[in-house]
């Protein structure tokens, strides 16, 4: 008989207030296998983990049951600790009595009857539980990072100075992402451009990098380590290798388009480069609106370019790549004002959001940096902007706080006031939320040195009379409604993923909330990492957040890249699924629902083989098997069923 | 196509106009309405309290009737009625417990009523529904220069569980409109509330609204305001007269029935409107435009 | 009142992960069920579940990734099509079909977790208790 | 003058009853103020549509009570429809007049006052509503 030693933790008081512990220990302790039986108040503490050892060593025990935490939390920890006392690392088992047991029943005597059903089961398993060792895998050390905003670049940056290849994959034709169109940042107000083209420009240099912008991941396969990354590289119509950036078929292109870039303010061309400081500095068709495309004829680009480079080829060309680590950074969009119907569902043109108003500061923006309305280009003398616009709001739009507009907001009103002495800035808000470094004293400096008017309410509707948006407002501090007839309205709308990142993560097998951002593996200790080994998150893809903010959790992901990396060898769990050639006729019904081409069918020997490096373990095999020669480890069948009989009370 | 109609209180004295229009366009669009028979009151703006339920009887015993009628929806022109009718539906149809009730208080009532055997739509609704291109085909007049402001007021999009359209940018009517041919002014004060019924006790608030509200439309190049609903229309054209009487400058806009100039357009004889409920005759901007 | 035995299998990646977040979220919902952390919904064996009604489960609760969200690509739908099948001849064994539920649960959705173990545990208590008498023993 | 709060004073049984009438949880309400934005009646109020749900949290009913501000509602549910935490504002302000109402409130319908030419000039729709609303 094995001996098991089963460790209950109290959690400070998350278990204990719930789980009669003295009880369940007085349940279990006579349970077959149980050898030891023993209560700490923190059991994942270094005293517990020491407890734990001490014990596995005096007792000489083959089988430890933590009854404790989720296993998501805490299995690797307690798997180190075991290892450390010698025992294999593979029969220690979690028994979950706080998130699936003690947090969720209030009724102590019927939390207490379940923890014990629970540990009884997981003590079952323990009993049948074998020695695994960890199957060595090889690794590529070249990492692949999507998306290349702020936190794309930096992640990127830093993987590569420490001396591993990076393919750094953007959507876009240039690299940049959001912050490249932003005005300059709080709290320092020092401009964003200057801050980020250095870095955009060391990017399209460093020898370790590799640019793949006007580029998607169509497809992913493999795992940590051995990534196979399929990437799509769109069609620019012309020859980036040939073009020099020169720019000239840019000037002479007649069709003109409302510029992304500048959120529609300014021009751009059907061939086009997103913005003059654009990395890599080439140019792309945009093919829906070249008239080339559309009706053959016009081919001016063609003509004028001096090296010949344009092909109008419409194949998109795909590529595949070897990585063995994955950085998910796509960043974020804002809420469109066109789906905010009482605010003029984007049919007021002085009404715009936050992304379209830092365009209007920016020194490169359209209108050079001067403060003038889209409508008719006036100076707007009294501008109002309103925060928490679609952000905060649970019944109509989005529950959560998009945690910058408040900052931004701040610095929207600032900014107008440097360039508009004359005019009067009013912000509505609701909270004033500016935990960061020096950002209460850049909030306190708007309202007593620029003068910014704060007004705690929110605006019911915005409406155009002549050639004012009226704002019907309230202030809560005076309980007064307010009305203001403003020349421009700035809304901080929310902040919401970027388009197509539901996709993206299916491929990625990642997890995403119930809002779209990307979920990590742990909310306080994994915060840069997925539930999925080897994919790692940066930026506002997990959720809204700031410049600082997202730099260093893209420094926080690159080193937990290179952490990876500097392995020798990668560990593949070895809860896999083997064959047991005894019994094993080689029918092959286990290939058929093998999800990775593990399993192989050798026709000439009766039996099928497993190559246990692409083995994930999902198990399906072990379930499909008519014979039972496929097992999975630790998982076996017989493991099952008698966790079975324990919850039923017949166990033992 | 048949559909139940009913009519409720005012439909028949204040607001004939608004029968009388609505029932001869449906005629053009061979929509037959047809009224439920011992129809009672329909219990006059829904009852937002939790726990008073015979303000629910009134509104139930309409549906009841409609139920007995063997068509499956029923028709309703004023916008109150509309909005008591769905929301007293949809309240026993979510409240198991206070159907029972309220039905136990209806014993003698043959017929029980569960909340969901009877589909209540307004007018603008219905004819939303009518294919655009049948509702162009049966325009006679051309009312293309014709610059109309529409106006919903607060129970056809509030609450949102019974909104006809978008609760803050209903689009229904102008979409009605410019099928028939005329043009759509914008107007931000079309879901904003006339202040209701508080023009019996506190008539100031009333014309105040009356006021924001037309001013809006006026300034915004509308020659008459369009609507739905008998309250709106007593508001707004009453009380209109009331601030002209006593403020000259202040310029007027004929408010009629949106059925009320369908009707016209689809060439029903215009005699047909009794003009001598209108408190700001429309005549003249109708005669100028060619309509008459 | 009578308690119903529930075992449920859920998938590590998805539905497990969903039963900590119903847990961080301090949602409570039926204590009668106990769960079995498997990597895969995939692993779910018929015979395994048939077992349990046979050990003397009233229900049993499969839960899994979305279709489409697999961790392991295509687990879920093998497991779709086994349960599909394995209810089909439930009725056969005398075991009324309502009481095997195979749901869709993601990481995310805490909240859907707790409803649907709640719903499910008041679904078998309204059924009563398996009775073992109808089991076709040699069946199972 | 002070409002003093204690925990009794907090959740009053007249809180709770309004919060049962009305069907609504007053506790969701964060204060944004969006009901008296866009409130159609709020400068003839004597509170203001926030202040009243926050007076609702802070159990003082009577202070509400004492407003005119649920009669001067035209219960046009605007700020329910507006309301970001699904506060049902509007329903509030029925269940504050049944409750004045079954207190024995005074008759505010002033239908007594009118004339019977005004009375006979009002639509059925307005004298009907305005009594619905005012007095039950």
């Amino acid at each position: 008989m094995k001996k098991i030693g089963v460790f209950l933790c109290h959690c400070g008081i998350n278990i204990s207030a719930t789980v009669d512990i003295e009880k369940a220990m007085e349940a279990l302790k006579d349970y077959p296998g149980v050898a030891h039986i023993e209560d700490y108040k923190y059991m994942c503490s270094d005293p517990g983990q020491q407890l734990i050892k001490k014990k596995i060593k005096d007792l000489g025990l083959d089988g430890v049951v933590v009854c404790a935490c989720s296993p998501t939390l805490h299995e690797n920890t307690f798997r180190l600790t075991v290892k450390a006392a010698g025992m294999n690392e593979y029969k220690m088992e979690m028994a979950n009595i706080r998130e699936q047991c003690s947090w969720v029943h209030k009724d102590k005597t019927v939390a207490t009857e379940k923890a014990i059903k629970i540990i009884k089961s997981v003590i079952e398993k323990a009993r049948l539980d074998e020695a695994l060792d960890p199957i060595e895998v090889d690794i590529t050390r070249k990492a692949m990072v999507i998306g290349a905003g702020v936190a794309g670049i930096q992640t990127a940056l830093n993987i590569a100075n420490s001396g591993y290849e990076v393919i750094l994959v953007e959507r876009e034709p240039s690299i940049g992402g959001k912050m490249a169109q932003l005005s300059e940042t709080f709290p320092t107000l020092d401009c964003s451009q200057c801050i980020l083209t250095p870095k955009m420009v060391e990017v399209s240099n460093h020898p370790k990098i590799k640019l793949m912008t006007y580029s998607e991941v169509v497809d992913v396969s493999g795992f940590v380590g051995n990534f196979k990354v399929k990437v799509k590289r769109k069609a620019t119509g012309l020859d980036w290798d040939v073009c020099n950036g020169c720019g000239l078929c840019t000037e002479k292109c007649p069709k003109k388009l409302p510029s992304e870039f500048d959120q529609g303010l300014g021009e751009r061309k059907a061939i086009y480069r997103p913005f003059p400081q654009a990395v890599p500095n080439r140019v792309v068709i945009d093919f829906e609106n070249c008239t080339y495309m559309q009706s053959g004829k016009c081919g001016i680009c063609q003509k004028v370019c001096p090296v010949k480079a344009i092909d109008f080829d419409k194949e998109d060309k795909f590529v595949e790549e070897e990585v063995g680590a994955i950085i998910c950074a796509t960043g974020f969009e804002t809420y469109s004002v066109k789906d905010i119907p009482e605010f003029g569902g984007g049919k007021l043109p002085d009404v715009v959001d936050g992304l379209t108003f830092e365009r209007i500061l920016s020194a490169s923006g359209p209108t050079g940096g001067e403060v003038r309305r889209p409508s008719d280009g006036k100076v707007p003398k009294d501008i109002v902007f309103l925060e928490c616009v679609c952000s905060r709001d649970p019944e109509h739009y989005l529950p959560y706080c998009s945690k910058v507009c408040c900052m931004y907001t701040v610095k929207h009103a600032m900014l107008y006031k440097h360039r508009v002495h004359d005019g009067q800035p009013y912000v509505f808000y609701m909270d004033m939320r500016t935990g960061g470094k020096g950002y209460e004293e850049f909030y306190q400096r708007a309202a007593e040195e620029d003068k910014v008017v704060f007004i705690r309410g929110k605006v019911s509707k915005l409406y155009q009379d002549d050639d004012k948006i009226v704002v019907c407002g309230v202030d809560t501090l005076s309980n007064e409604t307010i009305e203001i007839r403003a020349d421009m309205v700035v809304l901080a709308t929310a902040i919401v993923p970027s388009k197509g990142i539901r996709e993206l993560t299916k491929l990625l097998k990642i997890q995403i909330d119930q809002h779209g951002f990307l979920s990590e593996a742990h909310p306080k200790l994994r915060p840069v990492e997925s539930l999925t080994a080897g994919v790692y998150l940066a930026g506002c893809a997990q959720s809204p957040r700031d410049i600082p903010d997202t730099v260093s959790q893209a420094s926080g992901a690159a080193s937990m890249v290179c952490t990876l990396f500097a392995n020798e060898k990668l560990k593949h769990e070895p809860i896999i699924v083997g064959v047991n050639e005894d019994i094993c006729s080689g029918c092959g019904i286990c290939t058929v629902v093998c999800p990775y081409d593990a399993r192989k069918t050798n026709l000439e020997k009766k039996l099928v083989e497993v190559n246990e490096v692409l083995c994930e373990g999902c198990g399906a095999c072990a379930a499909a098997c008519p014979s039972g020669a496929a097992q999975q480890n630790n998982y076996t069948d017989n493991q099952i069923n008698a966790m079975i009989k324990a919850i039923l009370g017949k166990g033992g | 196509m048949e559909i139940s109609y009913y009519p409720g209180c005012t439909l028949k004295t204040k607001a004939i106009n608004f029968e009388t229009s609505a029932l001869a366009l449906l005629e053009k669009l061979d929509v037959k309405a047809i009224e439920l028979k011992d129809w009672n009151c329909c219990g006059v703006m829904f009852s937002q309290s939790q726990d008073n339920l015979m303000k629910q009887l009134a509104p139930i015993r309409t549906l009841i009737r409609a139920k007995e009628s063997g068509r499956d929806r029923l028709l309703t022109l004023c916008s109150m009625c509309y909005n008591t009718l769905k929301r007293s539906a949809l309240f026993i149809q979510e409240n198991e417990d206070k159907r029972d009730k309220i039905n136990d208080f209806m014993d003698l009532e043959e017929t029980e009523y569960f909340g969901n055997e009877i589909e209540v739509v307004n007018i603008l609704t219905l004819l939303d529904e009518i294919d655009k291109d049948k509702l162009k085909a049966s325009i006679v007049k051309d009312a293309k220069d014709l610059k109309v402001a529409t106006y919903y007021g607060c129970l056809l999009t509030r609450p949102k569980e019974v909104a006809i359209d978008n609760v803050e940018d209903p689009q229904i009517m102008e979409n009605l409109l410019e099928a028939a041919g005329c043009k759509p002014v914008y107007f931000p004060f079309k879901t904003e509330c006339c202040a209701s019924f508080q023009v019996v006790s506190r008539k100031d608030i009333a014309r105040e609204r009356t006021r924001k509200i037309v001013d809006s439309a006026r300034k915004n190049g509308a020659e008459m305001i369009l609507l739905a609903c008998p309250l709106c229309e007593y508001n707004l054209d009453k009380l209109q007269k009331e601030l002209h009487e006593e403020d000259s400058t202040f310029e007027t806009l004929p408010v009629l029935y949106v059925t009320q100039l369908l009707a016209i357009l689809a060439g029903v004889d215009p005699e047909i409107n009794d003009y001598s409920k209108h408190y700001i005759d429309p005549r003249p901007v109708l005669e100028r435009k060619g309509l008459l | 009142m009578f308690e119903p035995k529930i075992i449920a299998f859920y998938c590590k990646w998805c539905t497990s992960a969903g039963a900590d977040l119903a847990g961080t979220s301090r949602l409570q919902y039926a204590p009668n069920i106990v769960g079995i952390r498997v990597m895969c919904s995939s692993r779910v064996d018929p015979e395994h579940i048939l077992n349990a009604f046979k050990e003397g489960a009233d229900g049993v609760l499969i839960g899994g990734c979305h279709p489409g969200d697999c961790h392991y690509k295509s687990g879920n739908y093998v497991t779709l099509r086994r349960i599909t099948l394995l209810k089909t001849m439930m009725e056969d064994l005398g075991i009324s079909a309502d009481r095997l539920r195979l749901d869709w649960i993601s990481a995310a959705e805490g909240k859907r977790f707790a409803e649907v173990v709640t719903e499910f545990t008041e679904q078998i208590r309204e059924k009563g208790p398996l009775k073992k008498e109808s089991l076709k023993e040699e069946a199972v | 003058m002070a409002i003093s709060l204690n925990k009794e004073k907090l959740r009053t049984q007249e809180c709770e009853k309004l919060q049962e009438v009305s069907g609504t949880n007053v506790y969701s309400c964060y204060q944004c103020g969006n009901c008296t934005a866009g409130c159609p009646c709020v400068d003839a109020m004597d509170i203001p549509p926030h202040e009243v749900i926050r007076l609702a949290q802070f159990g003082q009913i009577e202070k509400i009570l004492d407003s005119n501000t649920m009669w001067i509602c035209a219960s046009c549910v605007t700020c329910s429809v507006r309301c970001p935490r699904s506060v049902d504002i509007s329903g509030v302000m029925e269940a504050l007049r049944q409750i004045a109402l079954q207190n024995g409130n005074e008759d505010v319908t002033k239908l007594g006052e009118l004339s019977s030419e005004e009375l006979e000039e009002l639509p059925q729709i307005a004298v009907i509503s305005n009594f619905r609303k005012l007095t039950s």
